[in-house]
This record gives C-alpha cells, structure tokens and sequence, in this order.
C-alpha cells in the first residue's frame, strides 16, 4: 500500500480515518494500542487479585537474605550463610561456565565431523553422518541422562579405588581421577617464581604472532615462504617448559589423592558438569557438523577448480579460498547454535547441577516461594544473554558482509 | 471455594510425592497406595463420599509448592514438613501432623561410619528444594566439618545415586530413608545413623485463606485419629455407626450432633472417610507398620494415650 | 580476417593430445582425441551441448584426469604426479563461463593471490604485474572494488586478467562470454581479440563465431565426444564437410 | 602426426567411434574400495580407526543386545535370568514389555482406552498425508484434514461426540452466516452493519470501560511506597484515564467503522460470524450438545487431561502446539512485516523475548505463573497451560521461518497485486500466504521436529511425558530401580524414528521445490 | 504509419498530469512533470536508464506515491483515499518487465483471481472472459498450465491477458519485451499492436523503436525526472530537437 500526499487539503471526514491511507495506518496502530491496554488491564488486574487472594505480594527483597543452602559448584566465594542474590550469582557463573565449555567442544566436534563429513573416504563419511543424524533426531534431554547415567553408573566410585586390590586406578600415572562424581585432576600450584615462567609463556605466545607476522612479510615482501606450523608448535611449548626447568619448577602439581570419603586437591569438574557439557557438546555438535558442512558445500566448486587451475595446491586453496568465504556461512548458524546451548543448559537441573535455572529458578524458588520474582529474573538473565549474544553477532554479521552492488 | 470446587469438579486433586515406598506410589496397576495417599482418599471420601475419586497429582520437592498455590491441587499430602516459613511465608495451611519425623542419614555399611559427625568430606545425595537441604548445610556448619551437595530433584534419583556410589551418604526424613531402604537389593548392607538432625512434623496442607476447606481437612485427619483413640476401625465401623454409647463415637460418625453439617459435609463424613482404609492406626500399620517391609515401629507416632504424640483435638 | 595472417604461429608444439579418453562412471565422454595445437595458434572449439568441449578443455589442466592417452603441455606429461599438474597448471591459464572469482577478496588481491603464494612473487611486483594486466583489460580504476560490485563484462575481464597475472603460455576460455548480457559480450571479446593478437596461444570453447572469423586459426568441431571436423574458419564456416557440422551450423547461424 | 595437423589442417572424421567400456581400474568394486577406503596414507588410517571404532561398538553392544532377556518381572529376575543362562552382560528389555503401556500411554490413561489413541494416530497419518504429498493425493481428502481436530479431541479426551459435533456445527453455520452476509445487497447490508456495528460498539465500550476500572484498580493495589512503585502506579493511573477517555469514542469509531464498511462488507461479515460464534459456543453449546446426548447418547469414557502420558503425551503437545502456532506465527510473521511501528515493534518484541529463553522458563510460567494471570475462577489446567506456552514458544520460531519465506517472495508480487485493485487482505490470502508458506513448509518442518524433541522437557515440571514416566513411576518403582540403558535407549529410538523420518521427508521437500520452481 | 491514421483518438481525456513532482527521500526523481493523455492515445515513453520512467508510470496507478501536483485518471483524482486508489486501479491496468504472475496459480485462475475477488464477477462469467483474453493473446490453450511452465513470451502474453481480464480502461507497460529472448519480443509486440488497434488508450515504456514507429500517437523522451521532448514518432525519430535526444539516438540506433 502506498500513502499519497494530496496537496487539496480536503476537510477532515471521519471515514478518512478508515480509507485515508495517510491516517489508516495511525488508526489501527491506535485500535492495536488500546487492545495491549485493554489486553495488559485484564491480566494485570487479575495478578494483582489472585496476589491479594493468596496473600502474596511482588518484592524482590529476598534477594538480600539468608539462602541456607550450599551449592556444590562455586566458582566465588559462597556459603549457606550468603544470600540469595549471591547464590544466584553463583548459578549465573555456573551457566557460563558449562555454556561456555561446551560451546567450545561443541565447536570442535561439530568442525572436524562436519569435515570428515565431506570425507571421501566413504566409511568415515559415513559414519559422520551416522553421528549427526543419531545425535540431532534424538531430544537434548535424553543425552543428558543416557549421558548422565552412563557415568553414575559406569565409572568406578571412590570407594573402588580403596583397598589393597583396588577395583579401579587413576589415570595417567596417578594423576586424574576418573570417578562417577566427577573428574579430578592435577591442579597447579604457583610457587616463587612462577609468574616468571608465566610471563615467559605468554611471552611465547606473542612471539608466536610476531612470528607469524614475519612470515608473511617475507612472503610478501620478498617472496620466501617459511614454514609456521612446527616453529609456533615449539615456541609454544619449548620456552615455558625451559623457564620452568630452569626456575627448579616453580610451577608444581596438586594431584588429587583419595583421602576420607573423596579425592582430595586438584580440581575436581563434578559429573554432573561433566554430562551436561558432554551431552549439550555432542548433541549440538551435530548441529555444526551440519552448518559447516552446509558452509562448506556453499562455496562453489567454481570457487576451488579456479584457485585450481590458478596453480594453489589443495592446502592453500582451503586457507585462502574456501575457509574465508565458508566462515562468513558458517558463524552466524554457530552463534546460534551458541545461543541454544546456553539456552539448553537449563537442562542442568535434570543432572543436578547447579546453574541459574538450578539455584534461582529452583532452590532459592522453593525455599522463598517467590516464583514470579524468580522466573522474571531467570529470564531477564536469559534475554540478556540471548541479547548480548545476538548483538554481536550481528556486528560480526554487518563486517563480514560481501560487498555487492 | 475449594469445597464448591471440589463438589462441583466430583474429583478432589490430591498432591502426593512422585514416589516414596509406603507413603505414596502408584502400584504396577497404576493405583495408589500409601499413607499419605490415605488421607487424600479419607478427604475425598469425606467430601465426596467416595475415596476413589481422587486424581493424584504426582509432585517433586520443587512442583509441590507451585502447584498447590496456583490451585492445580487442593491439598497437598506429601511428607511435607511443618515449619514456620512455609506456614507464615509462603502462606500455606497446615492441618495438622500425620506423621512426626525427624532428618536422618543413611550410608552402606561398608563405609564403617558411625555417627553423622565422621561424615567429613563426604558426599552427600539430596533432595532439592526441601527442608532437609536446610538442616543439613546448618547441621555441617556447626559441627564445622564439610561436605558435598548433590543437589537431586526426586527421590528415586537420590537412590539411584546413592547405590551407585554417586554419593556417600543420603539424607532425608527418617522415614522415607527407612522406606526407601526395604526396596533395596541388599538393605542389609545399608545403615541409618543414629543422629536425627531435625524435627520433622509431616502433614497434609491446603492454601492460606480458605479456611473452611482447611476445617474439612484438618478435622478429616483428627478424626481418623480419634477413631483409633475410640477403638473405631474399619471392622466395627458399620456397626458402630448404627449407633453406640460413646457420645463422641456418635458425634464423629454423625449419629448425634451435626459436626457434618457445620463443616458443609453430610452427617456420615467421618464414617465415609473412616471407610476407605479405617483409623490411622490400620493405615499405619497397613501401609508402614512393622508387618510391612518398611517396618517403622509407631515410636512418636503412637497414640498420646500410649506415649506417643499423635492427639486429636476433641470432637465436640 | 586479414588479421588473421600477421599472427604468428610459430611451430614449436604447445599442447599435444594423442589418443586421449575419458569416461565419467561407465559413460565415454571423451574417444580417441587427437589433436596438436602449435604454439601461437589459436583454436576455437564448438560443438552441441553435451559434447565434452568444457571436458576436453578441463583434461588439458588437470581439472579432471583422463583415464587413457596422452597429454603433453609444453613439453610437460600430464600424469597424476603433482608436480607435474603444477607444473602445467602455472603454464595454462583458464577462464571460467562463471568467472569464479573470489568474492572476499579485491581485485586487485584476485589478481596478486596466485603469484605471491604460488610464484612466489613479492606483493609489491605482484601488485604491479596485476595493475599492468588490469589495464591491459581496461579496468585499473576498479582495482579496489570487490567482484560483486563489478559488472558480470566486467568481472570476465578481472578473471582473464587474473590468469594473465600468473603469466601463462596458453589460455584456456570455457564459453567466457555465454553468462553475459550482449552489451557485455564485446567488452570481453574485445580483450580476447586483443590478447590474440599478441599472439598467446588459445583455445577457447565459444558458440561466437564472429569472433571464430576473426581470430581463429583453426575451428574444431565436436559430438558425442569426438573431434568431427576441424579446419581453418573459412572453410568451416563456408563448406562444412561432414553433415553433423551443417546441421550444427545451420542451427547456430539460422538464429 | 604433430606435423600433419598443423599443416592440414582440415580433418574430417567420416565414421562413429563406439563407445568403449572404460578401462578395468575404472570400474567394480576393487576400485570402489580403492577410491573411497584405501586412496591414501591419511586415508587408510582414517579407514582403520573408524573399522575398529565399530568393531569396539559392535563387540560391546552386540552381546548385550543379544542376551536381552524380553520376559521378567523385575530387574533382579531378569539379571538372574541373565547371568543364569551364563551370558556377562545382557539387557533387561522385560521392562519395555512389563511398561510398555506406561511407556507409551502413561499410567493413568484406562486401559481398555488404549485403542483410542491408536486410532488418532492411524487417522492423523491418513489426515496429514494430503498436506504433506500434496501432489500425491486428492485435495478432497483436506475435508479430513480439517475435521481431524474434532475426531482427535473426542478420541483422545473421550466425553461426548456430540460436543466436538456441536463445535464442528457451529463453525459451519458461522461459515454460512459469513457467506450469506457476503451475498447481502448493500442496503441489507447496510442495516445489518448498522445493527451489528451499534452492537459491537456498545460491547466494545463495556470492554473498555472494565478495562479503564481495572487498570484503576491495579494502580490503586500498587502502592507508593518507593520510587518505583510510585512511577509504576502513575502509568497505571495514566493508562486508566486513558481507557475512561476513550471507551466511548472507541465503542462509536469502531460501531462507525463496520458501518462504514457496510459496501465493501469485510468487517461487516467478520464481526457478525464472530459475533454468531460465540453465541453458539458460550450459550448453546452446552444445552444442545447436552440434549443430544441424552437424545442418542454416544459416549466414550472422559479422559482427564491429568492422565495423559507417555509417549503419546509428546505427541499430543507436539501436534497440538505446532498446529496451534502455524496460524500464530503467521500473523506474528505479518505483523513484523507491517510498516506500523507499534504493530511491528510488539511482535518483534514478542518474537525476540521467547527466541531469547530456554524453554524450560517458558514451563515454569506455565508451571508456576500462569494461574495468577488468569481469572481466579478459572480452572485451566497443567496440559492446557503447557499448551499455551509451547505454542507460543514455536510460534515465535515459525513466525521467523515464515517471515524468511515472505522475505524470498519477489517484491513484484505485491506490486502485481496490488495493480490488480486487490487490498491487503486478499492479496496476502491470496497471493502471498500460499507462496510463501510453500517455501516455508521445509523451515516449518523443521521447527516442528525441534519442539517435538522439545515436548520432553515437560518432564522437567513433572509431567509424566516418556521421559518423565521414566524418571518417574518406572525408574522409581521397586521393580525397575535404577534400569537406565534399556528405557533411555528405547526413549531414543522413539524419538528416533518419528524425528528422522519427519527431517527426511524435510529434505525430500526441500529438492522437490528447488526442483519444480523454475 | 497508415495504421496509426485509422486508430481514433476521441478528445476526452483519459490522464491528466499536471505539474508532478516526486522525490525518493532527497533525490528528486520526477520533476514537474505536466503530461495529457487523450482517450484512445498510445503514448510510448524512451529515455536512458534512470530517468524516471518506470516511476512516472508506476505513479499513475499509485504504486508509487507522488508528493506534489495532481494527477488525474478518468476523471477520478488520484488522492490519499484508498476508495479513490482502488477505483483507478480498476481501471488502469499494468504490465510489468518481469510479467509477475503468480505461480501458484494456473494461467486461468492467474487471469480470473482479480475479476473474482475485486470486481465479484461469478466464478464462471470470470473464466469466460478469461478464456476470451487468453485466446486473444493467441494461448488459449494453455489455460490450465502453470506460468513456470510457459516461455517468457507466453508469461508476458498471460500477464496482459490478466490485465484486459479487468477490463481496464487504460494500459500501463512498463517495459514489457525487455526481459525477453528476440523471437519471443516479437509475439509480445504482436499482441499489443492488436491492442492498439482496438483504441486501448496505452503508455507504454519501450526502446522498441520498430514498435513506436508502428502504434505510438506519441512519443515521449524523459531524462532526469524530466520531459525533455515530445511529438509524433516520425518527427521524433527523423526531426529530434534536443540535443540529449539526439544522442540517446544514435545510441540505441546504432546497436
Ligand atoms: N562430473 C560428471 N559426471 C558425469 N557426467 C558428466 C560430468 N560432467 C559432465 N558430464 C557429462 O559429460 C558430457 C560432456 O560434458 P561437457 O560439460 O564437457 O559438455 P560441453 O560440450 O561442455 O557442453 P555445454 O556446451 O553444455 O557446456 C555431458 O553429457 C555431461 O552430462
Ligand atoms: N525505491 C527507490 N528508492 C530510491 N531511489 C529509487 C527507487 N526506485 C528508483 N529509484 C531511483 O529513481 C530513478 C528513476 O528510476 P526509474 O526506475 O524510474 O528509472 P527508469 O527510467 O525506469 O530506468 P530503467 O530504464 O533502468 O528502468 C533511478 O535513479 C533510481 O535509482
Ligand atoms: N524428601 C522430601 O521430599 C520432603 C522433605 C521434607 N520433609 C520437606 O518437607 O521439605
Ligand atoms: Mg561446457
Ligand atoms: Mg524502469
């Protein structure tokens, strides 16, 4: 519809407001406004009664009390005697760790699947598929407690590690616990001088860029290819473990021990973290097997038979070609994959596992009752999140843009 | 009001747990049995005259609250402890105790633990979203040792847990470790601590401000109590309700007096939820006695008059 | 066609097919191709649909492997050795009916990507050879636009430049003007016509036969995966010999 | 021969080659292996790590797969009958056979109503068939397609056939109401649009009015007490002198704007069948489905909702949300199309707010909140709150799907008709919807697989969908305690085959219309 | 030329335009535009790219709004009102570059849909007047087909067919053999010269030189928003008076 100025002022007739399309679209707009006041009365009017009926009211100064209750996952400092707003803090933390931890897992299964997909070795490719369709076809849910399950009851207890014949062992010589609560591993600890070694390995990591940086100068500039695979590979190791032999390893290992009921030192990733990152990991893995191979597929075969018969061999015309152009397909179906992990990882509270949904939305909900409070609040989190997410994406989204006419 | 409700829906909606041995749990045919089903079917028998027109409304430690507050359930049954928040906070009705419990632990024996107080570092399964989870983060803070939560949505996952070794110890109500533990492979190889960390007063609740309906469930429950005072079981129920020479035998059976009436109830209340399963004592035993595999002894639980705390206010 | 003439065709042999075949799965779509292309000349091969002049074509860079015979480019065998394939794709420059640039790079970065990592070429000589071929095609002003900005007469000519950058001995064009709008086609004819004259050896498939006449030293026709006829533009055009070629020509001159 | 040609340069070739079959290395299944197994060092090693990752798949699985005991009473029986017939491991799938009802049907839906459900199924498969394969089969067989719902609703929930019959009747008179308004002349229009816009206004006007008392009353209940509540009172207040200011002008705009409309005829007709529907719906519904009853009673057993479980819970929220949120996300997927700020602004809103949280939240709203933002008398219960919720969910990710396949259609639709004289109404029915709602069935799809699998979240507030049913009353009873493998591989395999075979059919969809569009 | 003689012109007049203007956010595409159309004249408008044609056609049937001076079409001012808007757009009827058809729909109910819907013609009456379009445009038979399954030249004679399908009173086209192969302009042109013959009054954006001469009263030559000349087509194509004219001339002459 267009709206058409019309130079005769006319005089104002009611009807204009139905068949003028100047006016029309203010009209409904205005009808639709008073429908949301109207819409927005009605439920608001009868929260408010159901509120008075049962006694309650909106207030969000539980927040500032006592939760009571510990939470096995504490990435700061908290106590049942802190309040809740802290233990939803906590959760808040708990939900970006395992969103974060499996979107990077996620990310690199779901890669090297999406790649082997497109394999032409048939019983590779085949059996990558095999994974993508058992993975997305079956809801997140079930692997989480096949997952979940699969580790209560498979992995060995702490108390099959005591006794004279254990009926299980620590990994790696003595140093990682593989138990039905979880992982324990070595932790470090940093003793006099460690920051130097530190130092020396980010040091290291940097000299790994200038490195790089020089290299493609000499290409550009003078035409000299030099290798970078092997030298970043050993700058990155190399001058850290040095520091560190020579400093007489200031940087030592905690390694956990079975001491009492537990494993003790080191750190322990509880089993519930463990499923639900594995799970959301695997499953959504699938997903960007899907969306890589999907990127990758998008990029003509035009594209890799001109870089072709320009003379680039297979290994460059995947750096130069293909891989930039599939990157621009593949990461905004990422991000969101990215997005439903975060958003799946409410499914914590099916493992036990401590997140937002877990501490605020369940515990701190039951303890205080406050259910509307809490679940508006579990969702701001979310959204904001969710907000956040998409925000930058779309940034990205508007830089990487091919440019076209 | 709930009460029209309920009449007019002929179906009461009962909240039991998902599934504890003896309390409430649904039988390979789907019916319910327990004790705390038991005074669901005495309320619904009460009000409706028939005890099977309940629907049961499985609920987690997390659900039950919501649930009865949005008015999905009526009443809630479910081994739900008593205390001062939930009662004044949350704003809920407590009618009374049906069965007085206390916070327990429960370990394998081969752990060789012998007093809740050694559990330091331990692992400990529980059920979120209740009281125990409470008691015990103040339990382990003041005795100053430390532990590991394993924070479990349903009981039956804590059990799951627990005899995979997920975790050391499982804490809950005295009596649901005690039920839980008879449907063990081996209950044997399991053993529950002496101490008892918390008082736990169970007992059916309904929603705050509707205190007619509170009446008709409060007053269902005293009255399978003093059934069992007055000898009233479902044996002699048919005969004594023709009438009999105890005033208050006649006034809770509705032969004398019309307590029915001034509840908004016909006069044979009391008889009709008496009918389903009889006096507290048969369900008690019925359902959790020592004859079954359960085994819990009355203990507190007895009638007042045999020391125990169970006492109904009179009928009168 | 007086043009024609002052080209040079010298006789050294830049491509030489002997016996060649190609089948896809069980289907032949290449038989017994013979054909020998002097250095210098230029070729235009034409034929119906379907008749393997894009494979032929693809066959003489290693875009696709033959399964028998022989191709020798510039002295080099065509086997599956890398090297060798290398070897002869930095002599042979192709030239797509899509053009197939790269769309997340500029131009001019089209043009100075292959010889900075294959040739080895520094950047800045890289850039300079490929401003040089830019305007050799007309468009150094667009050097820093992207593909898609450009016109599809216009990316053509960014594709046959790109190739130019790597400094071939021989191009190779598949139908380069068939995706183009008519006003487009001479642009990009105009420049082939040019690079002819310089004397690079070609071997383009086209249906243009205006452009046949004029640059061609030698017209091949095919079917059904077979050279049928070849001989110089003029004779072809004016006395097709076998009845495959007349119905063809009938067709594609009639409209 | 180099020479000859370069000399010569006519060549003719005057005979057919034949075709050659190609040369043996080019053919059967050596090269095949070659090709695809062996081609290469990397490969090879590719080849042997996957072979040997079945192999470890196989040898694990396959005895236990094979040593599965099928009849048990309980677990401890059926690993006795294991380790008895000397197998290491072994399944316990006894308890797909002793549960199979619970599995499916979940434990409280009557027995001797199993069929029931069954038939739904069976039916819905024949019903959806010609909205799936349109090309396939006869576009009479939509009549099925549309009276399904009502054939469903009385299969599965039970009651009375004469309500859902009484339902159907009623949406066919309002059909024949619209059409018969429809081909009024205009006088007569004209007067029943003067009559029903008089009508409508007044009621529209009371709605108002209502509304302007109750936003007073929200403001009143508010409070002042901080800053925050004082601003939020305030609003509330302005709102409420708002709405008193406008019921009346409302109620005559809108009584003015189906009057005016009476020529045209398109509100006139809308709000007289709606008008006629809720008539029917609200006041005779009940008496005349009720009469009939008694009449020739026709009757199932009533379900509850409550009783509902299983898998075929999944699949009633599944079907019922996604058809339920196709006609929503329709409108959303409009309403963020349309150049109206404020109608765009809050389907956006909408739309991004749901996209923006897990499911799960949705189901504590559903759970926890929804009860205290309807009427306090009103009785809507779990099922039907969870319904609300998941369809709103999948309606904002469908209405996202359909706006992607509004955004494909070329602009010179709308323009063509628009140059018509089509107004917007027809020309999205007619002219827009149906292509763009083809293009987006795959996408649709799509979504409808994703809130399948997402139906089992519901377990999460305790409903006993299959996956609740085996955390629940199977995981849980003294029978089955702590069998997981069994029921959570079974629970897969369902949502397996109706998932893998609905995102097939996505695909095969997906090549037919890239195909057939030219 | 002698047939033109033969095609009345009453003086009525169909379109009044009278100091148009119209600008896209800043840019000022239609610039007082002041053009009259007699019933039963065929007007065909030229220019180069970008002047404004397509606008000022498409703003005499409202697609596009104009923000200042008047247009008025068979005496109905094309104002705001949407009752005023769908009046003209029953009577004006439009044919685009690129046909737009809907594709959902056979050739038949692509042609009887708006009879149907706008005009509430019966189903039957409606697809009696189709098929009498349809065989006017010489493709009844193709009634039931899809639009994907018809040639560019059918889809532009199906796409007028459902304009005269409304019995419009006047005729947009807006370039309507651009987007076609040669041979199939031509049957495009056939069926509007048959058109034109019958006295439908016509503007039509065209660079069909061959047509102008045959069927345009007049012939108007817009650049930069603006009328820049007009007159009979002999006159404009032997005699043009501006210089712009001149050169667009030779321009799209010479190719
Ligand atoms: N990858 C392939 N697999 C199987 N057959 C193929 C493949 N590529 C091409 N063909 C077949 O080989 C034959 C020759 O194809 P080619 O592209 O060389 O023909 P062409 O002469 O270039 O035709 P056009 O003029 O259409 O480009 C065709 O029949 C084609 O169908
Ligand atoms: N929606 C729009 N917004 C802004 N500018 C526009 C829009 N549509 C067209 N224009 C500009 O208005 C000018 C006139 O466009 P118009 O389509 O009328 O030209 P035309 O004469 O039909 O050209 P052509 O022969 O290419 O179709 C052009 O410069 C064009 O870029
Ligand atoms: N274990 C339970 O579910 C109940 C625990 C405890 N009695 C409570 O009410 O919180
Ligand atoms: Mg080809
Ligand atoms: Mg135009």
């Amino acid at each position: 519809m267009t709206t058409l100025a019309d130079p005769h002022t006319e005089s104002f007739r009611l009807s204009m407001l139905l068949n003028d399309t100047r006016y029309r679209s203010l009209t409904f707009q205005f009808i639709a406004l008073v429908a949301i006041i109207a819409f927005m009365a009605f439920v608001g009017g009868n929260l408010v009664r159901n509120l008075a009926a049962a006694g309650l009211n909106i207030s969000y100064e539980f927040l500032g009390s006592q939760a009571g209750y510990d939470i096995n996952q504490r990435p700061i400092e908290y106590t049942s005697q802190s309040t809740h707003g802290r233990a939803a803090l906590v959760g808040l933390l708990n939900t970006l760790i395992v969103a974060f931890l499996a979107c990077i897992t996620a990310t690199i299964i779901g890669v090297i699947a999406g790649v082997l997909r497109l394999s032409n070795n048939w019983i590779v490719s085949k059996l990558m598929s095999f994974y993508v369709e058992i993975f997305r076809n079956v809801p997140v849910l079930i692997w989480i407690l096949i997952i979940f399950s699969i580790m209560i009851n498979t992995a060995p207890a702490p108390r099959d590690f005591r006794g004279d014949d254990p009926a299980a062992s620590m990994w790696l010589f003595d140093t990682i616990a593989v138990t039905n609560r979880g992982v324990y591993i070595p932790k470090p600890v940093w003793g006099e001088g460690s920051l130097l070694v530190l130092g020396v390995f980010l040091a290291s990591i940097v000299g790994i860029f200038l490195f790089r940086r020089y290299a493609r100068k000499q290409l550009f500039d003078h035409g000299r290819l030099i290798p970078t695979f092997w030298p970043s590979v050993g700058l990155f190791f190399i001058p850290a473990i040095l520091a560190q032999l020579v400093l007489g390893s200031p940087i030592s290992l905690d390694y956990p021990s079975l001491q009492g009921f537990n494993f003790r030192g080191g750190i322990t990733i509880l089993g519930s973290l463990i499923a639900l990152w594995f799970a959301l990991a695997i499953y959504t893995g699938a997903f960007i097997a899907e969306n890589v191979r999907a990127g990758i597929l998008a990029i003509s075969k035009g594209q890799t038979e001109a870089a072709g018969a320009l003379g680039l061999r297979p290994n460059r015309i995947m750096s130069l070609v293909v891989l930039p152009q599939a990157l621009r397909v593949i990461i905004p179906p990422l991000i969101s994959q990215y997005l439903n992990i975060t958003k799946n990882s409410s499914l914590a509270i099916a493992v036990g596992y401590m997140d937002v949904t877990g501490t605020l939305g369940g515990i701190t909900l039951l303890q205080t009752g406050r259910a509307i409070e809490t679940v508006l609040l579990l969702m701001l989190f979310y959204l904001t999140i969710s907000l956040l997410i998409s925000f930058f994406m779309n940034i990205f989204n508007e830089r990487m843009k091919l440019q076209e006419r | 009001a709930t009460l029209d409700e309920v009449k007019s829906r002929g179906k009461l909606n009962c909240g039991v747990t998902t599934g504890v041995p003896g309390f409430a749990e649904p039988d390979a045919s789907g019916v319910w049995q327990g004790f705390d089903v038991a005074v669901c079917r005495a309320v619904a028998a009460a009000v409706l005259g028939d005890g099977n027109a309940v629907e049961f409304v499985p609920t987690t430690g997390k659900t039950r609250f919501t649930a009865l507050a949005s008015g999905e359930i009526d009443m809630l049954a479910r081994n739900t402890t008593w205390t001062f928040s939930r009662d004044v906070d949350l704003k809920f009705e407590f009618t009374g105790v049906n069965y007085y419990d206390g916070q327990g632990f429960m370990v394998p024996k081969e752990l060789g633990v012998a007093s809740a107080k050694d559990l330091d570092g331990a692992t400990v399964c529980i059920q979120t979203g209740t009281t125990t989870e409470l008691n015990l983060a103040d339990f382990f803070r003041s005795n100053n040792i430390s532990y590991e939560p394993v924070p479990i949505e349903t009981g039956a996952e804590a059990v799951q847990q627990y005899l995979a070794g997920a975790c050391d110890v499982y804490t809950t109500d005295a009596s649901a470790l005690a039920a839980q533990r008879a449907n063990f492979e081996d209950p044997s190889a399991h053993v529950l601590l002496p101490e008892i960390v918390s008082k736990e007063p169970l007992g059916p609740l309904v929603r705050h401000g509707d205190n007619e309906w509170a009446d008709i469930v409060r007053w269902t429950l005293n009255a399978m109590i003093t059934a069992e005072e007055l000898g009233v079981t479902s044996v002699n129920l048919e005969e004594l309700s023709a009438g009999s020479d105890n005033p208050e035998i006649n006034r809770l059976l509705g032969t004398e007096g019309d307590l029915g009436a001034m509840l908004g109830l016909e006069a044979d209340w009391a008889k009709n939820a008496l009918g389903v399963a009889g006096n507290y004592g048969e369900v008690f035993e019925k359902n959790i006695g020592a004859a079954t595999p359960i085994g819990l002894a009355r203990g507190l639980n007895a009638q007042w008059t045999d020391g125990g705390l169970i006492y109904s206010p009179p009928f009168r | 066609m007086n043009q024609q003439a002052q080209m040079t065709v010298s006789d050294e042999v830049a491509i030489e097919i002997t016996n060649m075949n190609k089948w896809y799965g069980t289907f032949h779509v290449l038989r017994d191709i013979d054909l020998t292309v002097q250095r210098g000349e230029r070729i235009v091969i034409c034929g119906p649909s379907g008749s393997g002049k894009s494979t032929l074509i693809r066959c003489i860079n290693a875009l696709e492997e033959h399964q028998a015979g022989k191709i020798v480019v510039d002295g080099t065998v065509l086997s599956s050795d890398l090297k060798n394939i290398d070897k002869i794709r930095s002599e042979v420059g192709m030239c797509f009916q899509h053009f197939n640039l790269f769309p997340h790079l500029t131009i001019l970065e089209n043009c100075t990507l292959a010889p900075i990592w294959v040739r080895k070429t520094p950047k800045k000589e890289a850039e300079e050879v490929a401003m040089h071929f830019l305007a050799k095609v007309k468009i150094p002003e667009q050097a820093d636009k992207y593909p898609g900005q450009l016109s599809g007469g216009q990316q053509q000519r960014v594709a046959i430049a790109r190739s130019l950058c790597m400094k071939p001995r021989i191009m190779l064009f598949d139908e380069p003007t068939s995706a183009l709008d008519p006003e487009m086609i001479k642009e990009v004819l105009d420049t082939m016509i040019e690079l002819a004259e310089e004397g690079m050896t070609m071997l383009c498939v086209t249906h243009e036969m205006g452009f046949a006449r004029q640059v061609a030293n030698r017209v091949i026709f095919m079917d059904a995966g077979q050279i049928v006829e070849q001989n110089e533009p003029e004779e072809f055009f004016n006395n097709p010999k076998s009845d495959r070629t007349k119905l063809f020509l009938s067709q594609i001159l009639g409209h | 021969m180099s020479d000859t040609h370069a000399q010569t340069v006519a060549f003719v070739r005057e005979t057919e080659i034949p075709p050659a079959p190609p040369p043996a290395s080019q053919a059967g299944a050596v090269k095949w292996v070659r090709e695809n197994l062996f081609s290469g060092p990397f490969n090879t090693i590719m080849t042997l790590l996957a072979l040997y990752f079945i192999y470890k798949i196989f040898m694990g699985a396959f005895p236990w797969f094979a040593n599965g005991v099928w009849d048990a009473g309980s677990i401890r029986e059926c690993r006795d009958k294991v380790t008895a017939s000397g197998a290491e491991t072994g399944a316990c799938f006894a308890v797909l056979v002793d549960r199979w009802d619970h599995l499916m049907f979940g434990f409280k839906y009557p027995a001797d109503a199993y069929w029931r459900p069954l038939v739904a199924f069976l039916v819905m498969l024949v019903a959806i068939a010609p909205v799936l394969f349109s090309k396939v089969f006869p576009r009479k067989m939509l009549i099925l397609t549309a009276l399904y719902p009502f054939l469903a609703f009385w299969l599965i929930w039970g009651g009375s056939l004469w309500v859902p019959l009484t339902i159907l009747a009623a949406i066919i008179v309002t059909g024949m109401i619209f059409k018969f308004v429809e081909s009024l002349d205009v006088g007569a229009r004209t007067i029943l649009a003067a009559v029903v816009g008089a009508g409508a206004g007044a009621g529209l006007a009371y709605l108002l009015f209502t509304g302007a008392q109750e936003l007073w009353f929200i403001a009143g209940s508010i409070g002042n007490a901080t800053i925050l509540t004082l601003i939020s009172s305030t609003l509330f207040m302005a709102l409420s002198v708002f709405t008193y200011a406008m019921f009346i002008p409302m109620g005559i705009f809108v009584g003015y704007a189906i009057y005016n409309d009476a020529e045209d005829g398109g509100l006139v007709t809308i709000v007289t069948s709606l008008a006629a529907i809720y008539v029917m719906l609200a006041y005779l519904l009940g008496p005349v489905s009720g009469t009939l009853n008694s009449i020739i009673p026709i009757e199932l057993q009533a379900v509850p909702s409550r009783d509902m479980g299983g898998y075929m819970l999944c699949m009633i929220l599944g079907v019922v949300c996604v058809s339920l949120s196709i006609p929503l996300g329709i409108i959303l997927a409009l309403g963020r199309q349309s150049n109206m700020p404020l109608i765009k602004g809050v389907c956006v809103v909408f739309i991004e707010f749901i996209r923006g949280v897990p499911l799960i939240t949705l189901l504590f709203v559903a759970n926890v909140m929804l009860a205290y933002f309807m009427p306090p008398e009103s009785n809507f219960d779990l099922i039907l709150r969870v319904i609300i919720m998941i369809t709103m969910f999948s309606s904002a990710y469908i209405a996202e799907v359909i706006r992607g396949g509004l955004a494909a259609l070329p602009k010179g639709q709308y323009e063509a008709a628009d140059s018509l004289g089509l107004n917007y109404t027809q020309a999205t029915r007619l002219i827009i919807l149906p292509q763009a709602l083809k293009i987006s069935i795959p996408g649709i799809v799509n979504v409808a697989v994703g809130l399948f699998k997402d139906t089992t979240l519901v377990s999460v507030i305790s409903m006993f969908d299959i996956v609740g049913m085996i955390r629940g009353p199977i995981q849980q009873s003294t029978d089955w305690i702590s069998i997981y493998w069994e029921v959570y591989l079974f629970a897969a395999l369902v949502f397996f085959v109706v998932c893998y075979s609905i995102s097939q059919y996505s695909q095969w969809l997906e090549r037919q219309l890239n195909t057939s569009h030219r």
